[in-house]
């Protein structure tokens, strides 16, 4: 049995003002397990706390139950109190008998008669409270950061700016991402290159920072502060600690036919290359399905040209395993495929192009050298269109495309727009919109630029279709405001293709037991107040993988999830909340049911050893819950069929008790 | 508006990160809703067992509310999302059973909705008042 | 009529038991009447031969007992599964409560079973029960021979049958049928088209017979949790004896609850109940608003499904809507 | 008649199962259309007038009657809100409250000429033996 003390609070004439405090005090004195029942003024003044501390050394008491404000005010307050008693500090029980009663009733009797039962119904819980600790954890001080895009890099950039040592994982066999490939930067007009390729470099020099390209990770275990991850560094067959990157034998490799990606397929590659002259790390890589000496044994040009001896045939794919205290993901966007949009004849016209395609011909670094000219002849083109809006805002019924706004192509095709007229004043430029959507810091005056002082021709309307008719495109748009169908003939036209989620994040999600929208974009622990975090504690959000963004977007975003990495691994221990679920091992069914709600996958099943009652020994699936992931909403013990699933703070006797407490 | 000396009791489940709150608000305000809601505190809406919500019937309630924040701001991300399938089939169940429709109710309130939270008391306890008494549902043994 | 003989079975489970492939069998055996048949688990051919039954009344679905079978030895179980009763053994599966490995699953072709409560008002003093084609043949003491339709003479559950497709086996006895149109929702839509009141004093008809003699819950191949609510004292749901109205309502409320999503309408609640209360109505009765509310699910239908009460979609129905939506579907 | 139009519209859209309010506004059926220069109102025209109510004027266009039915903008429409099946309902409406067909069937044949494309004979059928 408890010995309960209660406490009521008059708060000034705030709570005595409509409840008559002494008859609440005396009533709750006959109530199971108290002990003693008393009234002060303001207990939550240092005279009142010191009242609580007495009464429980005084009397032993197991529990308290407060009656004054709203526990979202004083709850804590109360526990210290608690605490510094020497009682456990979640003994303690508030009845809300101000903001839910005396402000809202008006009349003395009526309040009185609510304050008490709400009283008795703390009373009850308490009697079925149990000390609770909240258990501990230790923190591994590193971070992983899966993806060395523009978002990766800042993120691992600010976490070891502030000492703790982080690890990039890239899939390709360079970090810069989509960045890497852009040309010039909206709104300001500053090339890509120029401000990524010093970041690049940063991070390859900082000794806190490690990056394992053409690597990924495969496997998730362990919770916040506490993560083992592996990570499978695939075999580029060459020795990276080696290599200088002088690119000798990326000009020797005699299999020249080798699409190259980082321009789109746009131009090819050798079966060893460096993907582009700032990679980091510079070193080769050797494409396994290109490559004839490790498809059929005949070559091994490039192992004769390497002055190094950098050059392994026999590399094979290697895993190590490393433990992290936080995780941020950092998977980036892709452009969608065009295949469902055939009306703009991507696959039938070599000169219908996407915006990313566009910004490699437009790249100095790029197959044309910075030239624009079209991919099928490689005439300059003097008419050409640009179609917004092409996948992106589709209702889910039309069953191609994306509903969301893919938020960037607004401002990159009036950047198009504009340097295309900036250097080539004799060409023709139409936009065609539904909406021009310019929210940022000098986004709305850069697209006017477009328009007022580059003389790009915007066209509110969509483009219906396009035909391939000789050497021309032959566009047909609708002019909403001037009532007209358009005819032009283009010479290029460029798709503001929707970008999508990367497509590696529903696999990487699902080892992280982070969850996602619909869209494949992971969701946010709070969508407002919690941008940064995946609602699994210790997984963090930086760039494209949470939702559209542009550059500036991301590098705050980045610096923001930087700055909660660099704030969980600053605790030496992780403290956790207390009321948390607990899995009754003896009458858990094993039936998985409880996973499928958790929102923060803290639960999992293993398979126990069982003394049975007649001595003999069983093996049983249970549930056991993670502690220190486990967030306490109780979503899985209302899924529990059996009633094993419990939550500690808040059980199902309590909260019954209280039922039965308000209900008598 | 039909005057009655019959005081409906009412049992609200109120989620702590919203509803809660708004019901505190509610307080700060000064917004007067009748006594006879008397609030659970649960940490969210996805806590409260069917069964708590048929303890209370039986145990003489007359009306039972459960309040969480509004779909999509759950502080647990997803609470809510079950607790609305929960309680639509539960609810279903229960006018299946010849349960009079209006004693049940799930009502999303944010933190800064202490009006609503009022309105939907004031509302709430007249539509169960003007049913009566739970007959149908209560247990005669326990009440008194 | 069975389209498989009462043989084919020995046979099968004799040849297995022989090379060793499984070390018992679970099946039907032969009772004191005819149409009292009962679930038992066979060790040896002999027994076989002796008292295996596969007639008319063989509506008992073993898949719970595999939970225990299993665990008795290393060696596998035979277990002969009607398609109805497949899925509550995928549903098993979904949650983890047996070893498939453990199991070898014939899957038997099924005609409908009889209600044994028809064929007891039908007659009286049975001696025995034959089939013949659609027909059935009563020896009774007093009145000769009596000749019945089959048809008129089988369970609810098998006059609306779900599914002659069996969704798991290891080896299949004759040919598998389909998933079929079932009317079974429309004796729920009855209801739901009745006043409050009328609604009312149909369940109080209904449940207040009830003895809370948990043959429901036990023979539930749902209910199989390590400790059942109700008989847990900390649940606050136990309860030996009904002691007054609500509490009838409780139970079967809790006991509904505690399957939805996970219910396959086996049906055989209804089939034990001794008092005859129509349980499968609360459970299909979940099973149609799941359907209406969040797409047609079938529990047990394959194994790992996500049940609709563990999952959900942002735009869902809310609660007060989903009552009303109960309106327009009466 | 306000009333009469409220219901008039409610049929056009029941018939239909176009939802109006999911257009976007971007005018890709328009764009798309190869009727569009001997149309008085332009697919995306018929979205937005039968949602505001704007019956009338459509009803009396002979627009209604130059939709080939050749689905082009149901097919490219981002926000599957389908035109055609729009006018087509208009059309239809049209047709009843007329009380008789704009067209027969029958009178199909004697209209027909070599230079007629298949396509344009199979959409004839479409509109006109409803």
């Amino acid at each position: 049995m408890q010995r309960i003390g209660v406490f009521v609070c008059h708060c000034g004439t705030n709570i005595a003002g409509t409840v008559d405090v002494k008859a609440v005090a005396e009533a709750l004195q006959y109530e199971p397990g108290v002990v003693i029942s008393k009234e002060y003024q303001y207990m939550c003044s240092q005279a009142g706390q010191d009242l609580i501390k007495e009464a429980i050394k005084e009397n032993n008491l197991t529990g308290i139950v407060v009656c004054s404000c709203s526990p979202r005010m004083h709850e804590a307050t109360f526990r210290k109190t608690a605490a510094a008693a020497g009682l456990n500090p979640y003994m303690v029980e508030i009845a809300n008998i101000r903001e839910q009663c005396s402000w809202v009733h008006k009349d003395i009797p009526t309040g009185t008669e609510k304050a008490i039962i709400l009283g008795k119904a703390a009373v009850a819980k308490v009697n079925l409270n149990a000390p609770l600790t909240p258990g501990e954890s230790p923190v591994t001080k590193r971070a992983l950061v899966i993806g060395g895009g523009i978002a990766g890099i800042q993120t691992a950039l600010d976490i070891a700016d502030a000492g703790f040592p982080v690890d990039i994982v890239e899939t390709k066999p360079t970090i810069g991402g989509k960045m890497a490939q852009l040309d010039k930067t909206f709104p300001t007009l500053d090339c890509a290159a120029c401000i990524l390729t010093p970041k690049m470099v940063d991070v390859a020099q900082n000794d806190k920072v490690r990056i394992f390209s053409y690597s990924e990770v495969t496997d998730v275990s362990g919770f916040v502060g506490n993560f083992e991850v592996t990570i499978k560094r695939r075999a580029r067959y060459v020795k990276e600690d080696i290599c200088t990157g002088c690119g000798l034998c990326t000009e020797k490799c005699p299999q020249k036919k080798v699409p190259n990606e980082f321009n789109l397929g746009m131009d090819n590659r050798r079966a060893i290359y460096i993907p582009f002259a700032q990679a980091v790390p510079k070193v080769a890589t050797i494409d396994p399905d290109y490559c004839t000496m490790l498809k059929s044994g005949k070559c091994g040009v490039c192992s004769k040209v390497c002055t190094v001896g950098a050059i392994d045939y026999q590399a094979k794919d290697e895993y190590l395993t490393e433990k992290y205290g936080a995780i941020v993901v950092a998977t980036g966007f892709n452009p969608i495929s065009m295949e469902k949009f055939d009306e703009f004849a991507y696959s039938q016209s070599k000169d219908v192009i996407t915006s990313l395609e566009l910004e490699r011909l437009m790249n100095a670094a790029g197959p044309t050298g910075g030239t624009l000219l079209r991919p099928s002849d490689g005439e300059h083109p003097h008419t050409i269109v640009f179609v917004q809006c092409v996948g992106s805002r589709c209702a889910s019924c039309a069953e191609k495309g994306k509903e969301y706004c893919s938020k960037i192509c607004c401002m990159y095709t009036a950047k198009h727009a504009m340097l295309i007229r900036d250097k080539y004043p004799d060409t023709d430029v139409y936009v065609f919109y539904i909406d021009v959507r310019t929210p940022g810091k000098n986004f709305d005056e850069f697209y006017r630029r477009a328009v007022e002082e580059y003389g790009v021709h915007y066209i509110k309307g969509m483009v219906g279709k396009v035909s391939p008719e000789g050497n021309k495109l032959k566009v047909r748009a609708s002019d909403l405001i001037d009532g007209k169908q358009l005819h032009i003939d283009a010479d290029l036209v460029v798709l503001a293709a929707a970008i999508e989620p990367d497509k590696s994040a529903r696999p990487l999600a699902t080892m992280l037991t982070a969850s996602m929208d619909t869209n494949d974009f992971f969701t946010e622990a709070h969508p407002k107040l919690r941008p940064v975090e995946s609602p699994t504690a210790g997984v963090f959000l930086s760039g494209a993988c949470q939702g559209p963004k542009d550059i500036p977007e991301t590098v705050s975003q980045a610096g923001a999830a930087a700055s909660k990495v660099i704030g969980l691994l600053c605790k030496d221990k992780l403290t956790g909340n207390p009321c948390v679920a607990h899995s009754d091992e003896w009458m858990c069914n094993g039936c998985s049911t409880c996973e499928k709600v958790c929102p923060y996958g803290a639960i999992t099943y293993q398979d126990k050893e069982f003394r049975m009652p007649d001595r003999t020994v069983k093996v049983r699936r249970v549930a056991s819950v993670n502690e220190a992931v486990c967030q306490g909403c109780g979503a899985c013990t209302v899924a529990c069929m059996s009633g094993a699933m419990n939550l500690k703070g808040f059980t199902n006797q309590q909260i019954m008790a209280e039922v039965d407490a308000i209900c008598k | 508006m039909q005057v009655t000396e019959y005081k409906p009791l009412i049992v609200a489940f109120c989620c702590n990160w919203c509803s809660y709150a708004g019901a505190d608000l509610a307080g700060n305000n000064r917004l007067a809703y009748p006594a006879d809601v008397k609030i659970i505190r649960v940490p969210c809406s996805c806590r409260v067992n069917p069964t708590f919500i048929l303890r209370a019937f039986q145990r003489g309630a007359d009306g039972v509310i459960i309040c969480g924040c509004h779909p999509g701001d759950c502080h647990y991300t997803s609470g809510n999302y079950y607790t609305r399938r929960r309680m639509a089939l539960l609810f279903s169940m229960l006018d299946y059973l010849g349960i009079e429709r209006e004693r049940t109710r799930v009502e999303w309130v944010s933190a800064a909705e202490g009006a609503k939270f009022a309105a939907t008391m004031n509302d709430f306890v007249s539509t169960v008042a003007a049913l009566g008494e739970n007959k149908r549902l209560e247990d005669l043994r326990c009440k008194k | 009529m069975q389209e498989i003989t009462r043989n084919a079975l020995v046979e099968k489970a004799s040849a297995l038991l022989a090379d060793g492939t499984v070390g018992r069998v679970l099946a039907w055996k032969r009772g004191e009447f005819d149409y009292d048949v009962t679930p038992a688990v066979f060790q040896t051919a002999e027994e076989l031969a002796r008292d295996l039954v596969w007639n008319d009344f063989c509506g008992a679905n073993f898949s719970k007992y595999l939970i225990k079978e299993t665990e008795k030895s290393d060696e596998k179980v035979l277990v002969f599964l009607k398609p109805c009763d497949t899925y509550s053994f995928n549903q098993l599966l979904t949650e983890h409560r047996f070893n498939r490995e453990k199991v070898y699953v014939i899957g038997v072709p099924c005609a409908g079973m009889l209600d044994v409560e028809k064929v007891k008002k039908s007659a009286e003093g049975i001696a025995s029960i034959t089939e013949d084609s659609d027909k059935i043949v009563i020896e009774t003491l007093f009145d000769g021979a009596l000749t019945l339709d089959r048809a008129s003479l089988l369970a609810e559950r098998c006059i609306n049958c779900k599914s002659k497709k069996h969704t798991a086996y290891d080896e299949l006895l004759g040919e598998d049928g389909e998933v079929l149109d079932s009317a079974r929702f429309d004796e729920v839509a009855a209801i739901e088209a009745m006043t409050p009141d009328e609604r009312f004093a149909f369940w109080q008809n209904e449940l207040s017979r009830c003895i809370r003699c948990n043959a429901c819950r036990n023979v539930c191949p749902a209910c199989t949790c390590e400790k059942c609510v109700f008989d847990n004292p900390a649940s606050g749901l136990e309860n030996k004896a009904a002691s007054d109205s609500f509490e009838e309502k409780m139970f079967h409320i809790i006991r509904a609850f505690h399957v939805v999503g996970r219910c396959t309408d086996c049906g055989e609640c209804s089939r034990v109940c001794p008092q005859q209360i129509p349980l499968h109505l609360l459970n299909r009765k979940f099973i149609k608003d799941i359907d209406n509310f969040y797409g047609e699910y079938q529990a047990g239908a394959e194994v790992g499904s996500r049940a609709p009460i563990v999952d959900y979609t942002t735009e869902d129905l809310e609660p007060n809507e989903a009552v009303e939506r109960g309106d327009d579907n009466a | 008649m306000e009333n009469k139009n409220e219901r008039r519209k409610e049929q056009i859209l029941r018939m239909s199962g176009v939802n109006p309010k999911k257009c976007m506004r971007c005018g890709k059926c328009s764009g798309t259309c190869p009727s569009y220069d001997e149309m008085e109102y332009h697919p995306h025209q018929f979205v937005s007038m039968v949602e505001s109510g704007d019956l009338e004027p459509l009803m009396s266009s002979p627009s209604i009657y130059k939709c080939l039915s050749c689905f082009a903008c149901v097919d490219r429409c981002p926000r599957n809100v389908e035109p055609a099946k729009l006018i087509e309902a208009l059309r239809l409406t049209v047709i009843r409250e007329k009380g008789a067909n704009h067209l027969l069937a029958d009178q199909i044949p004697a209209l027909l000429d070599e230079e007629m494309p298949q396509q344009a004979i199979v959409s004839a059928m479409r509109k006109y033996s409803k």
